[in-house]
């Protein structure tokens, strides 16, 4: 049975491309062009969906993407908006939130329930006895949600894209293609967005049956189309405003990030429903939707139908439904006056009875819900919304169209900090402070009439060219409007109920009063409890009416009311496009390849990807004997690990040991050139938070290094200070410039000096000594270190050679049986040392006294960092301090693991462990704790408590643990 | 390709593709990922060219101008903008008090200043590791739509402009200049972003259709 | 994301910079008190008005002062550490 | 059906009575007045009532009830802490909290879920050990689990998040809950309001009157009113009350944003919560994903969402689970957080006579409601904190003894 009618001037559908599609195993046509609703209507189908909460039977209510009660899904989407999506060949489609199909939904019985479901019932129930609780709570989330979630739906990655204009137009009716035009031809760059498939707004309904109106939208079209200075996005819909007016248009493919000089809302208004019992059945819709689906689909909503309105859109739904060969039975006018005569006359030529001062009292059902069979029509009164149903008429019909009034689509001014009024002319919430360089054009700035939409278009760019500093005149709108294009109080009180007020919740107009009863009588609580435009509408077709119940309730004028807050997103936007490409930068080193190459175990250390250890290709070994072979290496011969993701800062200036004096906790005015030493960074609180080695390559130059993680936080503190301190320093960041690498173990000076004109004898380059040369033939920066052996060589050359560099350490290495090791290894060898790591071994609160790194701190110095507090602290007495222990020998237990607890005898918590490690080359477990300061005599005894409970003895020992192979 | 000693920051990223390497500078450089003409209809639609091993010379401090005037170098006179030697070699102005030179790889500018020794204080050289690409076609816009948040087209590069700049999530410097007759953009991030940024471009370079082209498709080496 | 004024940079959206905190003058270190010195490091003036807060412009690795409503977010003026009057 | 639903059903008068009593004018003089009608100030009230008779209270809210950070957090209620004060402090809330319901005759929809914070580096791995121990060591159900119980939990959870950041293991906190947050506010001023507690919404404090060194009374837009003690229950807003006493706190506001999805049919049991991807998620019992992040990096007194929490926000969520790929966000929003130094609140007297302090709640004020109304009634009614919040005092900062938590401060929520 098909509903679709003839060829209309301007209709949407390709009738030259038919397709078909599945909804709910019943085979379906429909064209190109075709939204999922307007095919299924046109096929006579008119139960689209069941609502959130009774389950009740849905049709097509607005046909404006916000009909959240035809929700489909194809089987792998879901909560696929029927009204707006378009319809493709092949598609099978499902209602969600069903249980045995859309007709026979099992949950239907819950609609017979709905008594004992009171506003915020849920709140009153369940509770008691406390252990029902999830047993009910199970029922209530299987009962929750809409559509069901596919698992396995793939992860589309949609690309986000950033533009820029001088105006950004939202809404492509009559105003924003007017004020479009008008800001274009000015010489702006324009960009205008419709979530509409074509531009034309209203025009392409409400006013698309009057051909001179029709004339008007070819008109501005070709003007819009042939102004290269417009860029129009259609079918893309404004997802919010944020700060300095950045909107984010979400189209179907992804987000386009507009940042604009000026935006102009010109985005409409939303139809609001009037409330009476049973607004809700299928067949029962907007009179706007009724118009969109004749007008756009070339469907006729019902065959016979009445049209109950407040204002005179209602007549006009009703001269087009009846000329596309409706049977309108009556026009039910709420008003008590009716509207003017000429429309009035208008109807009633065609055969159409109206009733002034009149409303549905209830539509009543056909069959099981699932339709319209009458409405009950009686004489209404305005001013008690009370119907007289003595005088009750009923009416037979299949369709209902309502039109009673409007509500501002003003979702981004309120985000953009608009402040609202109430225009009682119109009965309806306008601009009345808009923020600077943010414009309303059209009926949601409260202009109603085609030509004065037009010119307020004109004129809200106008005011935008004046914003962004081009003198235009602007020239004032005005509109004659014969009637308010809303009705106060569109809303029909009856003992049943039913009168759906948020059509998402099933919220009726009795849960108004008794949430008000509860004293929820303020907008907020009344929304937060009676869930009202909490829905995935947001309260498009709701939050008005909502906000005239609570104002009778309260007896205070609407404008007192106010509204909710509108938040983002004006419509719900997926996830994916909202993520949309994520980027994750990492930062490789020079011998990245080599380390891959080499079996290197790559993870994320921060931003860097290192090694963690190496095991290379056809050699079985686990992770454990990796780490400890590389360790052994270094001990007994030789090893190499990538030391590039150190920090690396150049400090120069007549200033530069100045300021590392002021930076950093030691002394650097008296330091030697070629000396190195040690920076140690505090915050002011005197908290640890770096330490690196500082080297004085001149008087005015000074190369420090920073932990690999700090590299960039160090870099940009010192160069606030310098900037603070007003000091004649500058700094360089070499940390990527440089490649470094350490070369370790006994064997490490026989590899070096092989590659080396630096004399790097233990009588020349002493530990800590510094020089530059060539090594591998390249210019280089050698430093004897001792972080993770007595023997070391630091090298650091330029990025760019050091892959060169390694290749020439490992082939010169290769005689002395040289390993690569990794980050694990490093961690084990620097603990075999007992040097601590900072965030490692320390946390955010410890200071140098805590880490045994008094030595460290140059308190008679005039200034430091953290100086000042640690003057304070040191007045303190200790409660912890950092001690390296050791593991009895032959331990083989359960081994504590970092971060287990120290426990002192009374069963509090003393301590805890930072590192711990079994040494192969000790063959003893070494670590480092927090443990009261007593405890870290050497030879104190504690307790550390395992995973699972068991208590290990620890002996504070004294590092480095080499001493121990003695005994 | 085996003697060179060294080795662009985005060399391994290259691998993948494949190109035909060889020698410049003494750095492994990817010569060409594909027949010229396939190269040539890539730049026109979108291409991305890996010229980290161009030379160049970094200079920092408050006489840093005045020494580099001396050394004959015409410099920019605004903060972040370029301007070309006669022999072709960009001078880019970092900020106020920072430079960055680069030769074509004919020129011997870099080298020369890098080679001499600065006897002033007040000036301090910059050793340089920068990933270098240059990125060309009609959809570069596209391109930068995805990968950077600031205006290009609204005259942020004309007039010799630069811009340091957010690209793809890293810290770059990015202008547009005129090279072979083709109006090319140019971008120079710190080389150890390098890997991560060639492949995140030429993911999205790829989508629209384009592609990586060698150095030999501007340079002739 | 806001925009914000590097005074060197220009206009660029938030993501390239970071945020250093509130501008504040240090006490003298050898004459104040421990309170004092304490007060400094750990309390804020944290009721919303116009303050002087630190920002670093990430790609140029600019430092500067931005003068800023933390109430409204709207920054009315940016220069650098002391160079004010200049701007 | 429960039996208690029939009476609606049943009755022809709507049965329900005024959750509170609709209060306009404040009386002259109040034995304590409380800044601020959250959940904090709510429950302080109520406990002042229940546990010490004192009734003549007077609660002033300047917005409507719950309208703050109650009305806005992600519901999550835990105690896995990493001190052992804080973790005592938050079991404590979440002991009362499992009985709340029928305390105050209103289903919180308090709903145990169990609470996964995951982690994807080996630090994080040491912190959740950390935290564990801590909490096994003073009776908290909580341990560090591997991917496959974090699996079986949740086998929706992409474990290698899409390669971006694999999750090495978790710490599992069993008690972990979820609760409508809205009305845990109502459930306490309806139980406050039957005592006698005062409930003034819309009248908003402009000025505490301080007379030698004591609280002697409070301006409101609705007059003055004499009293003695005043509650600053008013995270978020804590630096405007304590400026009008001229006492010092560390006290920063940072935005924290948060979103949430179309209903859709529950599969998310858990709570789970990921400190690398800034992300914590879980599913209320309407089917909506309810997700957060981290805070925003630099103060505003606003709650004017931003573009860049959701779009990092989503990104991550994807990571994690990528076939949300077109699920929908329907809304986001904001609350003002008050921040502190070391990551735990300031709760107690302050140098200001009867002034005292409930504030520094950072992100995790909700889940401390009972317990910091329980603890604030007793230090209003006895001017003297109790043990338990002695670790969160004010003074703390200038004694240097910052609380344990700044620690290993990683996102919890």
């Amino acid at each position: 049975m098909s509903s679709r009618i003839a060829k209309k001037r301007g209709e949407w559908i390709n009738r030259d491309k038919p397709l078909t599609f599945e909804y709910e195993g019943q085979q379906v046509q429909g064209y190109e062009g075709d939204t999922i609703s307007s095919a299924l209507w046109a096929n006579g189908v008119k139960v689209l969906g069941r609502s959130f909460k009774y389950h009740r039977a849905r049709g097509i209510l607005s046909f404006a993407n916000h009909d959240v009660n035809a929700l489909m899904t194809d089987g792998e989407d879901t909560n696929i908006r029927a009204d707006v999506w378009p319809v493709s060949n092949g598609m099978k489609l499902e209602a969600v939130n069903t249980d045995g199909g859309v007709i026979k939904d099992k949950n239907k019985y819950i609609d017979y329930l709905s008594p004992f479901l009171p506003v915020g019932f849920y709140y009153k129930t369940f509770y008691k006895p406390k252990r029902m609780f999830p047993f009910w709570e199970d029922k209530i989330r299987k009962a929750a949600g809409l559509g069901k979630v596919n698992f396995n739906y793939p992860r589309h990655i949609k690309p986000k894209r950033y533009a820029h204009c001088d105006v950004l137009i939202i809404g492509a009716g009559a105003s924003g293609l007017s004020a479009a035009l008008e800001a274009a031809e000015q010489g702006f760059s324009v960009i205008l967005v419709d979530e509409n498939r074509q531009i034309g707004g209203s025009l392409t309904y409400d006013l698309a049956g009057d051909p001179a109106a029709t004339d008007t939208l070819s008109t501005l079209q070709a003007a819009v189309e042939s102004q290269a200075n417009i860029r129009v996005i259609i079918d893309a819909y404004a997802g919010g405003y944020y700060g300095d007016n950045l909107v984010p248009i979400v189209e179907k493919s992804g987000i386009t990030k507009v940042r604009a000089q000026t935006v102009i809302v010109a985005a409409g208004v939303f139809e609001q429903p009037p409330v009476f019992r049973y607004n809700d059945l299928p067949g029962v819709m907007l009179g706007s939707a009724a118009q969109r689906l004749v007008h756009r689909y070339a469907v006729k909503p019902f065959n016979k139908g009445v049209v109950v309105t407040a204002n005179d859109h209602g007549y006009r739904t009703a001269l087009d439904l009846a000329s596309v060969g409706v049977e309108v039975v009556a026009v039910i006018d709420m008003r008590r006056d009716g509207a003017a005569q000429d429309i009035t006359q208008k109807v009633k030529d065609k055969g159409i009875a109206v009733h002034k001062g009149s409303c549905i009292y209830e539509a009543v059902a056909a069959g099981d819900k699932l339709g319209v069979k009458e409405v009950v029509v009686c004489p209404y009164d305005e001013t008690t919304a009370e119907a007289d149903t003595s005088r009750s008429v009923r009416l037979a019909c299949d369709g209902v169209a309502m039109s009673a009034g409007w509500a501002p689509a003003a979702a981004l001014l309120y985000q953009a900090g608009t402040k609202m009024r109430y225009d009682d002319s119109i009965q309806q919430f306008v601009p009345a402070q808009l923020p600077e360089s943010v414009f309303a054009a059209g009926k949601v700035n409260g202009v109603f009439e085609l030509k004065a939409r037009m010119q307020d278009g004109r004129r809200a760019a106008a005011e935008a060219m004046n914003y962004m500093g081009k003198v235009v005149a602007v020239d004032s709108v005005k509109q004659s409007l014969s009637s308010s294009p809303s009705h106060p109080y569109p809303i029909v009180n009856h003992p049943k109920g039913k009168n759906f007020v948020d059509f998402d919740e099933d919220i009726q107009v009795k849960d108004f009063i008794n949430a008000a009863k509860e004293g929820f009588d303020n907008i907020e609580l009344m929304k937060r409890f009676t869930t009202v435009g909490m829905g995935p509408s947001q309260g498009k077709h709701s939050n008005m009416n909502a906000i005239r119940i609570l104002a009778r309730i309260r007896q205070l004028p609407v404008e007192k009311i106010g509204t909710t807050t509108a938040r983002p997103f004006f419509h719900p936007t997926p996830i994916g496009h909202l993520g949309g490409r994520g980027f994750h930068p990492h930062r490789y080193t020079a011998m990245h390849q080599w380390h891959v190459d080499n079996g290197g175990e790559m993870f994320e250390a921060g931003i860097w990807m290192r090694p963690g250890f190496y095991t290379p290709a056809g050699v079985k070994l686990s992770a454990a004997d990796a780490v400890q072979q590389e360790a052994l290496a270094v001990r007994e011969k030789v090893g190499m690990i990538d030391g590039s993701t150190l920090g690396k800062i150049e400090v120069f200036g007549p200033d530069a040991a100045a300021f590392l004096e002021r930076f950093y906790t030691g002394k650097f005015a008296g330091q030697k050139v070629g000396e190195s030493r040690i920076a140690m960074l505090l915050d002011e609180a005197g908290v640890m938070l770096d330490d690196g080695i500082a080297v004085r390559m001149a008087d005015d130059q000074f190369y420090v290094s920073t932990n690999s993680s700090n590299a960039a936080t160090v870099y940009r503190e010192m160069q606030r200070n310098v900037q603070l301190w007003k000091m004649q320093v500058t700094l360089v960041n070499l940390t990527g410039a440089m490649a470094a690498m350490t070369v370790a173990g006994p064997a490490s000076r026989s590899v070096v000096e092989q590659l080396t004109d630096i004399d790097v004898s233990a009588a020349a380059m002493p530990d800590g000594a510094f020089r530059t040369g060539k090594v591998a033939g390249v210019d280089a920066r050698l430093m004897r270190v001792s972080f993770v052996s007595d023997l070391a060589f630091e090298i650091h050359v330029p990025y760019k050679a050091g892959l060169h560099v390694w290749n020439a350490v490992m082939e010169a290495g290769k005689a002395f049986g040289i390993r690569p090791f990794g980050t694990d290894a490093q961690r084990l060898l620097r603990l075999e040392m007992g040097h601590h790591l900072i965030s490692h071994d320390t946390d955010g609160l410890t200071n140098p006294f805590e880490a045994h790194s008094d030595s460290l701190v140059a308190m008679d110095k005039p200034f430091f960092i953290g100086q000042r507090s640690l003057k304070i602290l040191a007045k303190k007495p200790l409660n912890k301090k950092l001690t390296t222990f050791v593991l009895d020998q032959g331990f083989n237990g359960e081994l504590p693991n970092e971060c287990n607890l120290v426990i002192d005898s009374a069963n509090n918590i003393s301590g805890r462990v930072t590192s711990i490690s079994y040494s192969r080359y000790l063959n003893r477990h070494i670590g480092f704790a927090f443990v009261p300061p007593e405890q870290t005599n050497d030879g104190a005894r504690f307790q550390i408590r395992t995973d699972s409970g068991a208590m290990v003895s620890a002996t504070a020992c004294n590092a480095p643990f080499f001493h121990l192979l003695e005994s | 390709m085996q003697d060179a000693v060294l080795m662009s920051p985005v060399a391994f990223a290259h691998a993948l593709k494949k190109p035909v390497s060889g020698d410049v500078n003494g750095m492994q450089t990817a010569l060409s990922f594909a027949d010229a003409d396939v190269e040539a209809t890539r730049s026109k639609t979108l291409s991305i060219c890996d010229v980290s091993n161009l030379n160049r010379f970094g200079v920092k401090g408050p006489q840093a101008a005045d020494w580099l005037k001396a050394a004959g170098i015409k410099l920019p006179e605004t903060t972040n903008s370029w301007t070309s030697q006669e022999n072709g070699s960009l001078v880019m102005r970092l900020g106020n008090t920072e430079f960055l030179l680069e030769d074509k790889p004919e020129n011997q500018l870099a080298k020369t200043l890098s080679d001499t020794a600065v006897e002033q204080s007040g000036v301090h050289k910059v050793l340089r590791n920068d990933a270098a690409f240059i990125v060309s076609g009609e959809l570069t816009p596209a391109l930068f739509s995805e990968v950077c948040a600031i205006d290009l087209d609204n005259g942020s590069l004309e007039d010799n402009r630069l811009v340091m700049t957010v690209i793809a999530g890293v810290s770059a410097t990015l202008l547009k200049q005129t090279l072979n007759g083709q109006s090319v953009y140019r971008i120079w991030c710190d080389g150890t972003f390098g890997p991560y940024l060639w492949k995140a471009l030429l993911g999205i370079i790829e989508e629209q259709g384009g592609g990586p082209v060698g150095f030999n498709f501007y340079y002739n080496a | 994301m806001k925009l914000l004024q590097c005074p060197i940079n220009g206009i660029r959206p938030l993501s390239e910079f970071t945020y250093g905190g509130e501008y504040r003058d240090m006490p003298d270190p050898d004459t104040c008190t421990d309170k004092e010195w304490a007060a400094y490091v750990h309390y804020r003036n944290g009721a919303p008005g116009l303050k002087k807060e630190w920002w670093y412009h990430g790609p140029s690795g600019t430092w500067f002062i931005a003068e800023r409503d933390t109430m409204t977010d709207k920054v009315s003026r940016t220069y650098i550490a002391g160079q004010e009057e200049k701007q | 059906m429960p039996l208690g639903l029939l009476k609606y059903g049943l009755s022809r008068e709507y049965p329900a009575p005024r959750y509170f009593r609709d209060c306009t004018q404040p009386k002259k003089s109040y034995d304590a007045v409380i800044i601020g009608g959250g959940g904090h100030g709510l429950a302080a009230a109520y406990y002042l009532a229940k546990d010490f008779g004192i009734t003549n209270v007077a609660v002033l809210e300047k917005g409507y009830i719950g309208g703050g950070n109650t009305g806005r957090n992600t519901t999550i209620v835990r105690s896995n802490y990493l001190t052992p004060e804080g973790v005592n402090f938050y079991d404590a809330s979440v002991k009362m909290y499992e009985d709340l319901s029928e305390e105050l005759d209103l289903n919180l929809f308090y709903s145990t879920r169990g609470h996964f914070t995951l982690a994807h580096t080996e630090s994080a791995m040491r912190t959740m050990r950390w935290r564990a121990e801590v909490n096994k060591h003073v009776g908290v159900e909580s341990y560090v689990v591997g991917p496959d119980e974090i699996s079986k939990a949740c086998p929706q959870l992409d474990i290698q998040c899409s390669g971006q950041a694999p999750i090495l293991g978790a710490l599992y906190h069993a008690p972990g809950s979820v609760a409508r947050h809205d009305a845990v506010a109502w459930g306490y001023a309806k139980e406050a309001d039957r005592m006698g507690v005062e409930i003034f919404q819309m009248t908003e404090v402009t000025g505490i009157d301080v007379k030698s060194g004591k609280v002697v009374g409070v301006n409101t837009n609705k007059g003055y009113i004499e009293t003695n003690r005043v509650l600053s229950a008013v995270a978020g807003f804590t630096p405007r009350i304590t400026d009008m006493v001229d006492v010092e706190t560390p006290i920063v506001i940072h935005p924290l944003q948060a979103c949430v999805s179309e209903p859709m049919k529950p599969w998310l049991d858990t709570i789970l919560v990921s400190g690398s991807l800034h992300v914590y998620v879980s599913q209320s019992s309407r089917g909506e994903l309810v997700m957060g992040s981290s805070l925003d990096p630099y103060e505003v007194h606003s709650t004017r969402s931003s573009l860049d929490f959701v779009e990092g926000l989503t990104t991550h969520i994807t990571d994690m689970f990528p076939f949300l790929s077109n699920v929908k966000v329907v809304r986001q929003w904001a609350g003002m957080a008050d921040i502190t130094p070391d990551f735990a609140p300031i709760m107690g007297k302050t140098p200001v006579e009867g002034f005292y302090l409930d504030a520094g709640w950072g992100t995790w004020g909700f889940k401390a409601t009972p317990i910091s109304g329980k603890t604030m009634a007793e230090t209003i009614a006895r001017d003297m904190a109790p043990d338990l919040i002695k670790p969160f005092r004010l003074s703390r900062f200038e004694d240097y003894e910052l609380t344990g938590e700044k620690g290993a401060a990683s996102v919890g929520h």
